[in-house]
C-alpha cells in the first residue's frame, strides 16, 4: 500500500469528520474552525493530485481570506450558541431521505460506469507554468468577466453594509 | 379592395377614430358608432343585393380580397375574405344586427366612449370571422369579440349575479374556442408540409381528392364539433348563455345572442362538414341526440325561468338546437334550412333582446312577476314584442318558420333521425308557443301594477328605428325565402355532396325504402311511439288498429 | 289575363287593408273601418264575378308561384286551386265576413282600441282565404297558423281583462297542439308521396290505394289531429267555449262561421288521403263531439256559452259526416249552419248590448216586445238550427241522418237524433227564457232595439237561413265529390220534398224529434223564473253546467304533468350542470390552486428541501428506473 | 489496492452529500452558507480529481474560477447578512417568512 | 481572439464603468437623469447592433471556440438590449424609492446586462458558468437593493441560498459532464455526446447542470423560490428578473440541450414534456387565488416558464422558434405590467389588486395598457401572446403524430391557458370595476415612462398583427441550432 495511498485515506477521512462536524457543531465559530480543517485536508488531496498551485491557492484564498471573512463577521455578529430548540424532525428526515437518494444513485451510477477503469496513469502536473499559459490563452474571456464579477461583488458589498445613507 | 372588406374594415376604422376623440364627446361616440354601423350595413345590403351578378373566383366565392396585412405566408397565412351562398346571409344579418345593437346602446350614460369602441371592434370581429376564407384568420376574428363581452358586462352589466356571469361566459367560450383551435391547428397539421395552409378553399380541394386518414378525422372533428358546440351553447355546455346574456347590456346581448353564436355553426358547416365527410357520418346521430337536449330540455327549463331575459337566453339556446337538428341530418335540405335559420333567428334574438333593454330600461326589472299590462302603456314595443314572440315560436310570416319548417323536412329524408324530428316538432310547436305566449300573458297582458303608471312608449323615430328594421328583415325573409335559399342551395348542395356523397346517400336512400316496405313494423314502431309521443292527441278509447 | 288576377286580389285585398290599418291609420277610426269593410266587399264581389264568368269548375283549376325550392326533393309553391269546393267556401267567407265587418261597426262603436279591432278582422279574413284556396299542405299549415295567431288576437282583444288574455293563451296552444300533428301528418304523407300539391297526391293515391302503406292510419289520424285541433272536437274542444271571451262579432265570424269550419274543409280536400280505419275513428269523434257539447249546452246560463257549444255539437255533426264519406253532406251543413250559427250569434250580440252587456239568460226576459227585429231573427235561426222543415238546417241535418241510416251506422243515427233533440231543446229554451216569459232585470225592462247597421246584416242572414237548404248548395258540392250522381231534383218545389222520397224515415224521425224537444223546452221553460233542471237531475245537471269537469281534467294530468318536467329540468339545470359539473371544476381548481400554493410556507430551510426532494425525483425517473 | 478515481469522487460526493445536508438541516443563515461552501469544494475536488486522471488541465482552470465565485458570493452573503441582522438582530431562517403563499 | 467579435460587450462594460464613476462628479439631484443617461447610451449600442457594424457583422466563433456570434445569440443580444432599455427607464422613475446608491443601481443593471450578453454567445463551460454567475451575482444585489424594506433583504437571501445551491448542484454537473467527455467546448461535446448517451454518470451530470438552469427559468422542481423573491424585490429587479434572467436561461438551455447534448436531449422528451405540463399547471393554478399582484405575475411568470418549455419540449425547429417569438411578446407585455405596477403600486403600501382600483379614472393610459398586457399574457388575439401561444400549439400538435403525449400536453396547455383567463381577467376586473380605491387623484406619467409604455403597446400590438419580420429572424435563429440528429441505434441503457 504505497504511501501516498494511505495519506489519501488520511486526508479524506480527515475531511470528511470536519465537515460533519461543520453541520453538527452548534456554536458557528467552532463550525468556522472545523471548515478550515476541511479545507485544508482538501489542499492536502489537490496534492497528492498533482494540483499544486491549486492547492496553495485553496490555503491562501479559501482558509485564508474567506474563513477569515467568515470568523471576522461571526464576531461582529456574537452569535451566541443556539440554545438547544425542538429540531424540527420533518426536516431532518426529509433532508436525509432526499440527500440520500440523491447520493445513492449517484454513487449506484459511479460504479455501475466506473470512469476510472481505463485511464492511463498520466502524468500532468498542475504547476503554475503550465496553468498561467492556459489561463491567459484559451480562458482570458472567462478570466475578465470573473474580474468584472468581483467588481460587482465589492460594490454589493459596499452597499448593503455601509453605515450611514448619504 | 372589394365592398366586403370596407364592410370588415369600416367599424375598426371607426373604433380607432373614436379612440382619438377626447372623451367627454358623448354624443359624438353615439354618433360616430351608429354612423359607422349604419355604413356597413348599407354596404351589406349593397353586396347582398349584387351577390347573384357578382363575379366568382374558381372556388365560387366572390368580393374575395386579400388584406396585406400580415407579413407571414411563411405559414400559408393571408388575411383572405371573401363570401359565397352560406356567409353572405349571415354577412349581412351581423351588419343589420350591429346597426341595431348600436341603436338601442342609448341607454349606457356612462364611460361612452370605452362602449363604443369595444362595440365597433365586437362588430369588425364578428364581421371579419364571417368573411374570413383563412382557419386562422376564421379564429382570430372571432376572438376579438371576447374580451369586449367580458368588459361589457361587467362594466354595464345588470344583475347581481354580473361577475359571475362575466367570468362564466368568458372562460366558456375562450376554453371552446382553444379546443376548436387545436382541432384546426391539426386540420391544418394534416396536410403535407410543403402543401401547408391556412386557406380554407385550397384545403377543401385538397381533402376532396385525397381524403384524411379516418383515425385523424376521428381525433379533429370530435374536437371542432365539442369546441364549435361549447361556443353555441350545444345541450350540456350551455349554461353560460342565458346567464350571460341575463345580464349583459342591451347591445351585447343583441350582437352575442344574434350574431357571435353563428360563428361555431358557420365552422361546422364551412370547416368541419366538408373536410371530414366519414367522421361526420358516424358523429351525426350524436349531434342529433344532442341538440334533442337543446329543443327540449332548454325549452322547459325557459318555460321554469322567472326573469324575462333569462327566458329569452334560454330560448335562444333551444333554437340552436334547429341549427344543429339541420346540420346533423347531412341533406341538403336540411343544411339549407338551418343556414336559414341562423340568419333568422339572428334577427330575432336582437328583436327579443333589443326590446327586453328597452323594456328594462323603462321598468328597472325583468322580473315577470313584478311586470304586467305594459302593452296599454308600450303600444308599439308590446306590438313588436307580440311579434318576437310569435316569430319566436315558429310563425308563418316570418323568416323562423321558413327555416324550422325547411329543417323539419329536411331531417325527415333521413330515416334514422325521424323520432328526433317528432320531439324537434313537440319543442318547436308546444313548448316554444307555451313559454312565449306566458312571457307575453304576464308582461304585455293583463293588470298594469301602478308603479309602471308613468312608462313611455318608444318617443321617436330613433327608438323605433332599430326594431322596424329588424321586423322588417324577419317578414321579407319569411315572406320571400327564395332570396336567401337560393344563394344558400348550390353551395350546400356542394358541402353535403363533399359531407355524404352520393354513395353513402344511396345506401341510406335504399334502407329507407327498404325500411318502408319490408321492416313495416320498424317504421311503424316509430310512428306508433309517435302516436304515444302525443300524450293526448286524438286516437279516443278505439285504439286504431295498424 | 285579368281572370288569374282575381284570386290574387280577392286574398290580398284584406291583408292590404290590415298592414295600412295598423301602419297608417290607427287613429283615424271610420278610415279604417271603411277600409276593412270594404277590403272584404270587393272581395265577395270580385269572387262573385269570377264565379260568373269562369262558373264553379272553371279549366283554369291551378294558379302557382314557386315559394322555396331547395334541391329536387323539396318544392314548396303558393298558389291557389279553384274548384266548386274552394269557390263555393270563398263566397260563403266572403259573405259572412262583409256582413260581420258592417256589424260590428255598430257593437264595436265604443270601444277604444276600435281600428286596431278592425285591422285583425282583416288579418283573419286573409288567412281564411288562404286556407281556402290553398292547393298545397304547407301552404294550408301556413294559413293554419295564421287563423290561429288572429283568433289569438281577436280573443284576446280585451287584453285588460285577465280572464280574456288567459282565454286566448289557452286557445293558441291547444290549436297549436293540433297543428303539431298536422306537420307530423304532413311529414308523412310528404315523405311516402313525395309532393305537397293535392293534385298530385290525389293522383298518386288515386293510383295505387295502398301507396301512403303502413303509414296511412297513422298519417291520416295526425292530419285528421289538425282539425281536431282547429274545429274543437273532442280531445282538444276546451278552447271554444273560453272563446268567448273576445267581443261577439268575432265569436260569430270565428267560433261559428269560418275558423272552425276549417277543419271539415280540409278533411272534405284531403279525404283521399283517409283510409277506411281512419275515416271510422273520425264518425266517432264527431258522434262524441256531438252528444257531449249538446248535454253540457242544455245546462249553461250564459247566452254566448251556449250558442259556444251548440256549434261544438254541429261540428260534431258534420266530422261525424266526413267520417261517413259524406263530404257532400258535410259541406252542405257547414254552409248552411254558418249561415244560421252567425245570425245567432250576432243576434245573441245585438241582446247583450241592448242588456248593457249582461250575459247571463236568466236576468233576460220578455225581450220579444223590446227588441222585435232580434226577436224574430233570432227566432228564424233557432228554428233553421233545430231543423224545421222549410229552413235550411232541416235540408243538411236530413242528408246527415239519411247519410248514418244509409251507412247503416244505427249507433250514430241514434246518437245523431238524441243531438237533434237536445238540439231543440236547449235553443227553445234559450229563446223561452231570453224573449218569452217576465223581464227579470232592470236591463231587460228598458232594453231597446240596436240601430240599423246591427239589423240588416241579421236580416240578411235570416232570409239566408231561410233559403239556403234549396238555393243548390248540394248540388255544387256533389258536382265536386260525387260528379257522376246527376239525378238530383231541380226546382224549388222538388228540392222541398226530395228528402221524404229519398230518405223518409230520416226525414220524418227529424220532424218528430223536433217536436218532442219544442214540447219539452215549452213544458219546463215558458214561465220558468229559474231554470228547473238542477233540482230535477242534480249531480248529471252540475256536471253539464261544469263542462263535464273537462277542464280541471287536463289542468290535473297535461298541464302539471308538462310543468313537472319542466320543473324537473329546471332543477336539474340549475344544481346538477350549474351547480355540480361547473361548481365541481371551479371549486377543484380553486382548491388545488389554494391547497399548491401552502407549499410555500415562506421558511427557507422548506424551501432547500423542496429542491433538493425536486432534484431526487427528476433523478429517480429520469435515471433511477 | 492503489487509490483510482473513483475513490475521488466517493469522498466528492460524500462531502457534496454532507454540504446538502447541512443547508436542508441548520436554521443560522452562516451555517448554511459554510454548507455551500462545502459543497463548491467537493465540486473542485472532483474537477481536480477528473483532470489528474483524464490528463488535461481544463478542469483545474475551471477550479480557479470557482473559487473566485465563491469568493465573491460569500462576501455579497455576509453583507447581506450584516444588512439582516442590523435590521433584525437575528440570522436565523425561521424569522424570514413575512412573505409566504 | 480577436476583440472586434465582443465590441458590443465591452462597451456595455465600459459604459457600466463610465456610470460609477460619473456618480462621483454629479450633483444628488442630477443622478436620475444618469439613468436616462445609459437608457439613451444603450440605444445607440442597440441601434449600432441593428445595423450590423461592429461584433454581430461578423458571424463566427472567436477565443478559440468559447464564444459563438450567430443569428441566435444576436437575436438574444437584442431581446437584452431592449430588456436593459426598458428596465433602466423603469428604474428611474423607481429610483425615488431607493434611500441611496441610485447610479449604482443603473451600473448594476448595466453588468448584468454584460453578463447576459455573454450568456447569449456562450459555448463552452466555463463561459456559460462565468457569464451565469455574473447574472445572478448582480441580481443577488439587484434584488436587495432595498435595504431599509426587511421584504427586501429576505428575498435577497433566499434568492441567494437557493441561487448558490443550485449553481454548486451546477458545478458539480459539469464537472462530471467534462469529467468523463473530456471536452469543455459545446461543439466538441456534441460529436462525443453520442457514444456517452448511455453512460449514467455522464446523463447524471447533465440532470446536474439542467437543475442550475431549470433554477435560472424557474420551471417547476426548482420555481420555489419565484413568488417570494418577485413579491420582495422592488420592482425594476422584479421585471429584470422576469425578462432578463429567465431569457438567458432558456438561451443557455437552449445551447446546451440543442448544441451541447442533443443525443441525450433526444431520450428525455417524455421528462421534458411532464416539466413542461406540470409547470403550467402549477403556475396557473397556484395564481388563481393570488391577490398579491406582483405574487401573482411571480406565479403567471412560472406558468410562462411552462409555455416555453412547451417549444423545447417539442425538439423541433418550428417549437425553438416559437419559444423566441414567444419570448419576444412575453419581454414587452411584462415589462409593461411591471410599468404600471411600479408607477401605480409606488406609493402604496400592501400591493393588493385592489390597490389598481380605479385606475380607469385615475388614468386612461396606465389603465389600457394594464388591460393590454394581461390580454396579451392570456393570449387573446390582437395581441402577441395569441400568435407566441399559437406557434407554440402548432409546434407540439405537428409532434403528436410522433408521439401521443404531446397530444395531452396540448390540452394541458389549454386547461392552463383557461384558467389564466380567470386571474388575468380579475386584474382587468379590479381595474375597471373593481371596489375598494379611496383617492381618484390623477397619476402623472413622466415623459420617457410614457415612451416606455408606449414601446411596449407598439411592440404587443406590432408582434400581435405583424408577425412576419420578426418570424423570419427567429426562424433563421431556430436553425442555428441544428435538427436533432434521429436518435441513432443507441440502446437506452436505463
Amino acid at each position: 500500500m504505497p504511501f501516498t495511498d494511505i495519506l489519501f485515506f488520511v486526508f479524506a477521512a480527515l475531511a470528511l469528520i470536519c465537515a460533519g462536524l461543520v453541520i453538527l457543531n452548534r456554536n458557528p465559530v467552532t463550525s468556522a474552525m472545523f471548515l478550515v480543517l476541511t479545507i485544508v485536508s482538501l489542499a492536502g488531496l489537490f496534492v497528492l493530485l498533482n494540483a499544486f498551485f491549486l492547492a496553495a491557492i485553496q490555503i491562501l484564498v479559501y482558509a485564508g481570506a474567506v474563513m477569515v471573512l467568515f470568523l471576522f463577521v461571526v464576531m461582529l455578529l456574537d452569535l451566541k450558541t443556539e440554545q438547544r430548540q425542538k429540531i424540527k424532525l420533518f426536516g431532518i428526515i426529509g433532508g436525509v431521505i432526499s440527500v440520500g437518494a440523491v447520493i445513492a444513485i449517484f454513487l449506484r451510477s459511479l460504479y455501475v460506469t466506473k470512469p476510472g477503469a481505463e485511464l492511463a496513469k498520466a502524468e500532468a502536473v498542475g504547476d503554475t507554468v503550465s496553468l498561467g499559459k492556459m489561463l491567459f490563452s484559451s480562458y482570458v474571456l472567462p478570466f475578465e468577466i470573473v474580474s468584472v464579477l468581483l467588481l460587482v461583488a465589492m460594490v454589493g458589498v459596499i452597499l448593503l453594509s455601509k453605515k450611514e445613507l448619504k | 379592395m372589394t365592398t366586403l372588406s370596407y364592410i370588415f374594415l369600416l367599424p375598426l376604422i371607426a373604433a380607432f377614430v373614436l379612440a382619438l376623440v377626447p372623451r367627454n364627446f358623448a354624443v359624438i361616440m353615439r354618433l360616430g358608432a351608429v354612423i359607422a354601423t349604419f355604413i356597413t350595413a348599407i354596404l351589406a345590403v349593397k353586396m347582398f343585393w349584387g351577390f347573384d351578378s357578382a363575379v366568382a373566383d374558381a372556388n365560387g366565392y366572390k368580393f374575395v380580397s386579400t388584406i396585406p396585412w400580415l407579413g407571414a405566408e411563411s405559414l400559408g397565412l393571408a388575411c383572405k375574405l371573401g363570401v359565397d351562398g352560406i356567409n353572405v346571409g349571415l354577412v349581412l344579418m351581423g351588419a343589420i344586427v350591429a346597426f341595431a345593437a348600436a341603436c338601442c346602446s342609448w341607454e349606457i350614460k356612462s364611460r361612452e366612449k370605452e362602449f363604443y369602441i369595444l362595440l365597433l371592434v365586437m362588430t369588425g370581429g364578428i364581421l371579419g370571422a364571417f368573411a374570413s376564407l383563412d382557419l386562422f384568420f376564421f379564429y382570430f376574428f372571432h376572438e376579438l369579440a371576447l374580451v369586449p363581452t367580458f368588459i361589457m358586462i361587467g362594466l354595464w352589466g345588470r344583475g347581481e349575479k354580473k361577475n359571475y356571469a362575466a367570468f362564466q361566459i368568458t372562460l366558456y367560450l375562450s376554453a371552446g374556442a382553444l379546443i376548436a383551435l387545436i382541432g384546426l391547428i391539426a386540420l391544418y397539421l394534416a396536410v403535407p408540409v410543403e402543401l401547408r395552409t391556412f386557406d380554407i378553399p385550397t384545403l377543401t380541394n385538397y381533402f376532396l381528392n385525397n381524403p384524411m386518414a379516418a383515425a385523424t378525422q376521428n381525433f379533429i372533428f370530435p374536437l371542432l364539433l365539442f369546441g364549435f358546440g361549447i361556443l353555441v351553447s350545444l345541450w350540456p355546455f350551455h349554461t353560460w348563455a342565458p346567464i350571460g346574456y341575463g345580464s349583459a347590456p342591451t347591445a351585447t346581448a343583441m350582437l352575442h345572442a344574434g350574431v357571435l353564436k353563428k360563428f361555431g355553426l358557420y365552422g361546422l358547416i364551412r370547416v368541419a362538414l366538408p373536410m371530414m365527410p366519414e367522421a361526420a357520418q358516424s358523429w351525426m346521430h350524436v349531434l342529433a341526440w344532442l341538440c334533442v337536449g337543446n329543443l327540449l330540455y332548454c325549452g322547459w327549463v325557459a318555460m321554469q325561468q322567472k326573469n324575462f331575459n333569462w327566458l329569452v337566453g334560454y330560448s335562444s339556446v333551444a333554437h340552436m338546437g334547429f341549427i344543429f337538428l339541420g346540420i346533423a341530418s347531412l341533406t341538403l335540405v336540411g343544411v339549407t334550412g338551418a343556414v336559414l335559420v341562423m340568419v333568422a333567428h339572428g334577427f330575432l334574438a336582437a328583436l327579443t333582446f333589443g326590446l327586453s333593454g328597452y323594456i328594462y330600461q323603462q321598468t328597472g326589472t325583468l322580473e315577470m312577476k313584478d311586470l304586467g299590462g305594459l302593452l296599454r302603456k308600450l303600444p308599439f314595443i308590446g306590438t313588436a314584442l307580440i311579434m318576437a314572440a310569435f316569430a319566436g315560436c315558429g310563425l308563418p310570416g316570418f323568416a323562423n318558420f321558413a327555416g324550422e319548417v325547411t329543417v323539419f323536412f329536411g331531417v325527415w329524408q333521413e330515416p334514422s333521425l325521424r323520432l328526433i324530428v317528432v320531439l324537434a316538432c313537440w319543442g318547436a310547436l308546444i313548448i316554444g308557443a307555451v313559454y312565449m305566449l306566458r312571457a307575453v300573458r304576464n308582461v304585455l297582458h293583463a293588470d298594469l301594477p301602478e308603479k309602471w303608471a308613468n312608462v313611455s312608449d318608444a318617443p321617436h323615430i330613433w327608438r323605433k328605428l332599430p326594431f322596424i328594421i329588424l321586423i322588417f328583415s324577419l317578414v321579407l325573409f319569411g315572406f320571400l325565402p327564395r332570396l336567401l335559399t337560393d344563394k344558400i342551395t348550390p353551395v350546400a348542395s356542394t358541402i353535403v355532396q363533399m359531407a355524404r356523397p352520393v354513395a353513402a346517400r344511396e345506401a341510406a336512400v335504399a334502407n329507407e325504402v327498404l325500411g318502408l316496405a319490408t321492416p313495416a313494423s320498424g317504421q311503424a314502431a316509430t310512428a306508433s311511439d309517435e302516436a304515444a309521443a302525443q300524450p293526448k292527441a286524438d286516437t279516443p278509447a278505439t285504439t286504431d288498429n295498424q | 289575363m285579368k281572370l288569374e288576377a282575381l284570386p290574387w286580389l280577392i286574398l290580398f285585398l284584406p291583408l292590404l287593408a290590415a298592414t295600412v290599418i295598423t301602419l297608417f291609420t290607427q287613429k283615424n277610426r271610420s278610415v279604417s273601418a271603411g277600409l276593412s269593410i270594404g277590403a272584404v266587399v270587393i272581395a265577395f264581389l270580385l269572387s262573385v264575378l269570377f264565379v260568373k264568368v269562369n262558373g264553379f269548375a272553371p279549366e283554369q283549376r291551378e294558379l302557382a308561384v314557386n315559394w322555396l325550392s331547395i334541391g329536387d326533393t323539396f318544392q314548396i309553391d303558393f298558389g291557389f286551386r279553384l274548384d266548386p269546393l274552394s269557390l263555393g267556401m270563398i263566397l260563403m267567407v266572403t259573405g259572412v265576413a262583409s256582413l260581420i265587418h258592417i256589424y260590428s261597426v255598430g257593437y264595436m262603436h265604443d270601444d277604444p282600441s276600435f281600428s286596431r279591432f278592425f285591422a285583425c278582422l282583416s288579418l283573419f279574413t286573409f288567412s281564411m282565404l288562404g286556407i281556402v284556396l290553398s292547393n298545397n299542405f304547407l301552404q294550408t299549415f301556413i294559413f293554419w297558423e295564421l287563423v290561429g295567431v288572429s283568433s289569438y288576437l281577436l280573443i284576446g282583444f280585451w287584453y285588460e281583462k285577465p280572464s280574456a288574455a288567459d282565454a286566448a293563451k289557452k286557445a293558441f296552444i291547444t290549436n297549436r297542439l293540433g297543428d303539431f300533428g298536422f306537420i307530423l301528418g304532413i311529414l308523412i304523407v310528404w315523405a311516402t308521396l313525395g309532393s305537397l300539391n293535392f293534385e298530385v297526391l290525389q293522383s298518386k293515391a288515386g293510383v295505387n290505394a295502398e301507396a301512403l302503406g303502413a303509414m296511412a292510419t297513422i298519417g291520416g289520424l295526425l292530419i285528421f289531429c289538425g282539425a281536431v285541433g282547429k274545429s274543437a272536437q273532442f280531445p282538444l274542444h276546451v278552447w271554444l267555449p273560453d272563446a268567448m271571451e273576445g267581443p261577439t262579432p268575432v265569436s260569430a265570424l270565428i267560433h261559428a262561421a269560418t275558423m272552425v269550419a276549417a277543419g271539415v274543409y280540409m278533411l272534405c280536400r284531403v279525404f283521399f288521403i283517409l283510409n277506411a280505419p281512419a275515416l271510422e275513428v273520425i264518425s266517432y269523434i264527431g258522434g262524441f263531439t256531438a252528444l257531449m257539447a249538446a248535454l253540457i249546452a242544455v245546462q249553461q246560463n250564459d247566452i254566448k256559452r251556449i250558442l259556444a257549444y251548440s256549434t261544438l255539437s254541429q261540428l260534431g255533426y258534420m266530422v261525424m259526416a266526413v267520417g261517413l264519406a259524406g263530404q257532400t253532406a258535410a259541406m252542405f251543413h257547414l254552409m248552411t249552419h254558418a249561415f244560421f250559427k252567425a245570425l245567432l250569434f250576432l243576434g245573441s250580440g245585438s241582446v247583450i248590448l241592448a242588456m248593457h252587456h249582461e250575459q247571463d239568460i236568466w236576468h233576460m226576459g220578455a225581450l220579444r216586445k223590446k227588441t222585435p227585429v232580434t226577436y224574430w231573427t233570432f227566432l228564424v235561426g233557432t228554428l233553421a238550427l233545430a231543423g224545421l222543415w222549410p229552413l235550411s238546417g232541416f235540408f243538411s241535418k236530413d242528408s246527415i241522418l239519411a247519410l248514418a241510416q244509409h251507412k247503416h251506422n244505427y249507433l250514430l243515427f241514434g246518437v245523431a237524433l238524441f243531438v237533434a233533440f237536445l238540439t231543440t231543446f236547449y235553443m227553445f229554451r234559450l229563446v223561452f227564457v231570453v224573449f218569452f216569459s217576465s223581464a227579470k232585470s232592470k236591463h231587460a225592462e228598458h232594453a231597446h232595439e240596436s240601430p240599423g247597421v246591427m239589423t240588416w246584416p241579421l236580416r240578411i242572414l235570416a232570409v239566408l237561413s231561410v233559403i239556403g237548404g234549396v238555393i243548390g248548395i248540394e248540388a255544387l258540392f256533389n258536382r265536386q265529390f260525387a260528379p257522376e250522381q246527376t239525378e238530383h231534383a231541380h226546382g224549388i218545389v222538388a228540392q222541398l220534398i226530395y228528402p221524404f222520397q229519398h230518405a223518409p224515415v230520416a226525414a220524418i224521425s227529424g220532424l218528430i224529434v223536433f217536436a218532442l224537444g219544442l214540447v219539452a223546452a215549452y213544458a219546463l221553460y215558458a214561465k220558468a223564473t229559474k231554470d228547473p233542471l238542477p233540482e230535477k237531475l242534480g249531480a248529471l245537471s252540475r256536471a253539464m253546467r261544469n263542462r263535464f269537469y273537462f277542464d280541471e281534467l287536463y289542468e290535473a294530468t297535461v298541464i302539471r304533468l308538462h310543468d313537472l318536467i319542466a320543473a324537473i329540468a329546471g332543477w336539474f339545470d340549475r344544481w346538477i350542470i350549474e351547480g355540480f359539473a361547473i361548481g365541481l371544476v371551479r371549486g377543484g381548481t380553486d382548491f388545488a390552486g389554494r391547497a399548491l400554493r401552502l407549499v410555500q410556507t415562506g421558511n427557507l430551510q422548506t424551501y432547500a428541501l423542496l429542491f433538493v426532494l425536486g432534484v431526487a425525483v427528476l433523478l429517480y425517473f429520469a435515471l433511477g428506473r | 489496492m492503489n487509490v483510482g478515481l473513483e475513490h475521488y469522487l466517493t469522498v466528492s460526493g460524500l462531502l457534496f452529500a454532507l454540504g446538502l445536508f447541512g443547508v436542508i438541516v441548520r436554521r443560522n443563515v452562516l451555517v448554511m452558507y459554510m454548507c455551500l461552501e462545502l459543497m463548491l469544494n467537493a465540486a473542485n475536488l472532483a474537477l481536480v480529481a477528473f483532470s489528474r486522471f483524464t490528463n488535461n488541465l481544463n478542469g483545474q482552470v475551471f477550479v480557479f474560477f470557482i473559487i473566485t465565485v465563491a469568493a465573491a458570493e460569500v462576501a455579497v452573503g455576509l453583507a447581506l447578512i450584516v444588512a439582516l441582522y442590523r435590521k433584525k438582530q437575528t440570522a436565523h431562517v425561521e424569522e424570514l417568512t413575512t412573505m409566504k403563499l | 481572439m480577436n476583440l472586434s467579435s465582443i465590441s458590443l460587450e465591452i462597451s456595455v462594460l465600459a459604459l457600466g464603468l463610465v456610470v460609477m464613476l460619473a456618480d462621483l462628479w454629479l450633483p444628488a439631484e442630477r443622478k436620475r437623469g444618469l439613468g436616462y443617461a445609459a437608457a439613451a447610451a444603450l440605444g445607440v449600442l442597440l441601434i449600432w447592433n441593428l445595423k450590423g457594424c461592429g461584433s454581430c457583422a461578423v458571424e463566427g466563433v472567436s477565443f478559440g471556440g468559447m464564444f459563438v456570434q450567430d443569428s441566435l445569440s444576436i437575436f438574444f443580444k437584442r431581446f437584452f438590449l431592449v430588456a436593459a432599455i426598458l428596465v433602466l427607464i423603469l428604474a428611474v422613475e423607481f429610483s425615488d424609492r431607493f434611500a441611496a446608491g441610485v447610479s449604482e443601481y443603473f451600473s448594476l443593471t448595466i453588468f448584468a446586462l454584460a453578463g447576459m450578453l455573454f450568456a447569449a454567445s456562450a459555448n463552452h463551460f466555463a463561459l456559460l458558468f462565468v457569464a451565469l454567475e455574473l447574472i445572478t451575482v448582480t441580481f443577488y444585489v439587484l434584488t436587495s437593493f432595498q435595504r431599509s424594506r426587511q421584504v427586501s433583504l429576505e428575498a435577497g437571501i433566499k434568492y441567494l441560498i437557493i441561487g448558490a445551491l443550485s449553481s454548486a448542484f451546477m458545478v458539480f454537473g459539469i464537472a462530471l459532464v467534462t469529467g468523463i467527455s473530456g471536452k469543455m467546448n459545446f461543439t466538441e461535446l456534441a460529436e462525443v455526446a453520442g457514444q456517452y448517451a448511455g453512460n449514467k454518470l455522464f446523463l447524471l451530470g447533465v440532470l446536474f447542470v439542467l437543475v442550475g438552469l431549470g433554477f435560472k427559468i424557474a420551471a417547476v422542481p426548482f420555481q420555489i423560490w419565484a413568488p417570494d423573491v418577485y413579491q420582495g424585490a422592488p420592482t425594476p429587479t422584479t421585471a429584470f428578473l422576469a425578462v432578463g434572467s429567465k431569457a438567458a436561461g432558456f438561451v443557455l438551455l437552449l445551447r446546451f440541450l440543442f448544441a451541447g447534448v442533443p443525443a441525450v436531449t433526444v431520450q428525455w422528451t417524455n421528462l421534458l414534456i411532464v416539466i413542461s405540463a406540470i409547470t403550467i399547471l402549477y403556475g396557473n393554478l397556484c395564481a388563481l387565488p393570488q391577490r398579491n399582484v406582483k405574487r401573482l405575475l411571480g406565479y403567471s411568470s412560472i406558468s410562462h416558464a411552462g409555455y416555453l418549455l412547451l417549444g423545447i419540449a417539442a425538439l423541433s425547429t418550428a417549437g425553438r422558434s416559437a419559444v423566441l417569438y414567444y419570448l419576444g411578446g412575453y419581454l414587452f407585455t411584462v415589462i409593461a405590467a411591471f410599468a404600471v405596477i411600479g408607477i401605480v403600486m409606488r406609493h402604496l403600501d400592501t400591493e393588493d389588486v385592489s390597490g389598481l382600483a380605479g385606475l380607469g379614472q385615475r388614468s386612461p393610459l396606465l389603465a389600457a395598457t394594464m388591460t393590454i398586457s394581461m390580454v396579451s399574457l392570456a393570449g387573446i388575439p390582437p395581441l402577441a401572446g395569441f400568435f407566441g401561444k399559437f406557434l407554440l400549439l402548432k409546434a407540439v400538435i405537428e409532434q403528436g403524430a410522433v408521439n401521443h403525449g404531446y397530444y395531452c400536453l396540448a390540452f394541458v396547455a389549454l386547461a392552463g391557458v383557461v384558467m389564466s383567463f380567470y386571474y388575468y381577467f380579475g386584474v382587468v376586473r379590479a381595474i375597471y370595476w373593481g371596489q375598494g380605491s379611496t383617492d381618484l387623484s390623477p397619476i402623472t406619467v413622466s415623459v420617457p415612462m410614457k415612451f416606455a409604455i408606449y414601446v411596449c403597446i407598439a411592440g404587443i400590438f406590432f408582434l400581435g398583427l405583424v408577425p412576419g419580420p420578426l418570424m423570419k429572424q427567429t426562424d433563421k435563429a431556430a436553425a442555428v441550432l441544428q435538427p436533432v440528429p434521429e436518435v441513432t441505434a443507441v440502446s437506452s441503457a436505463n
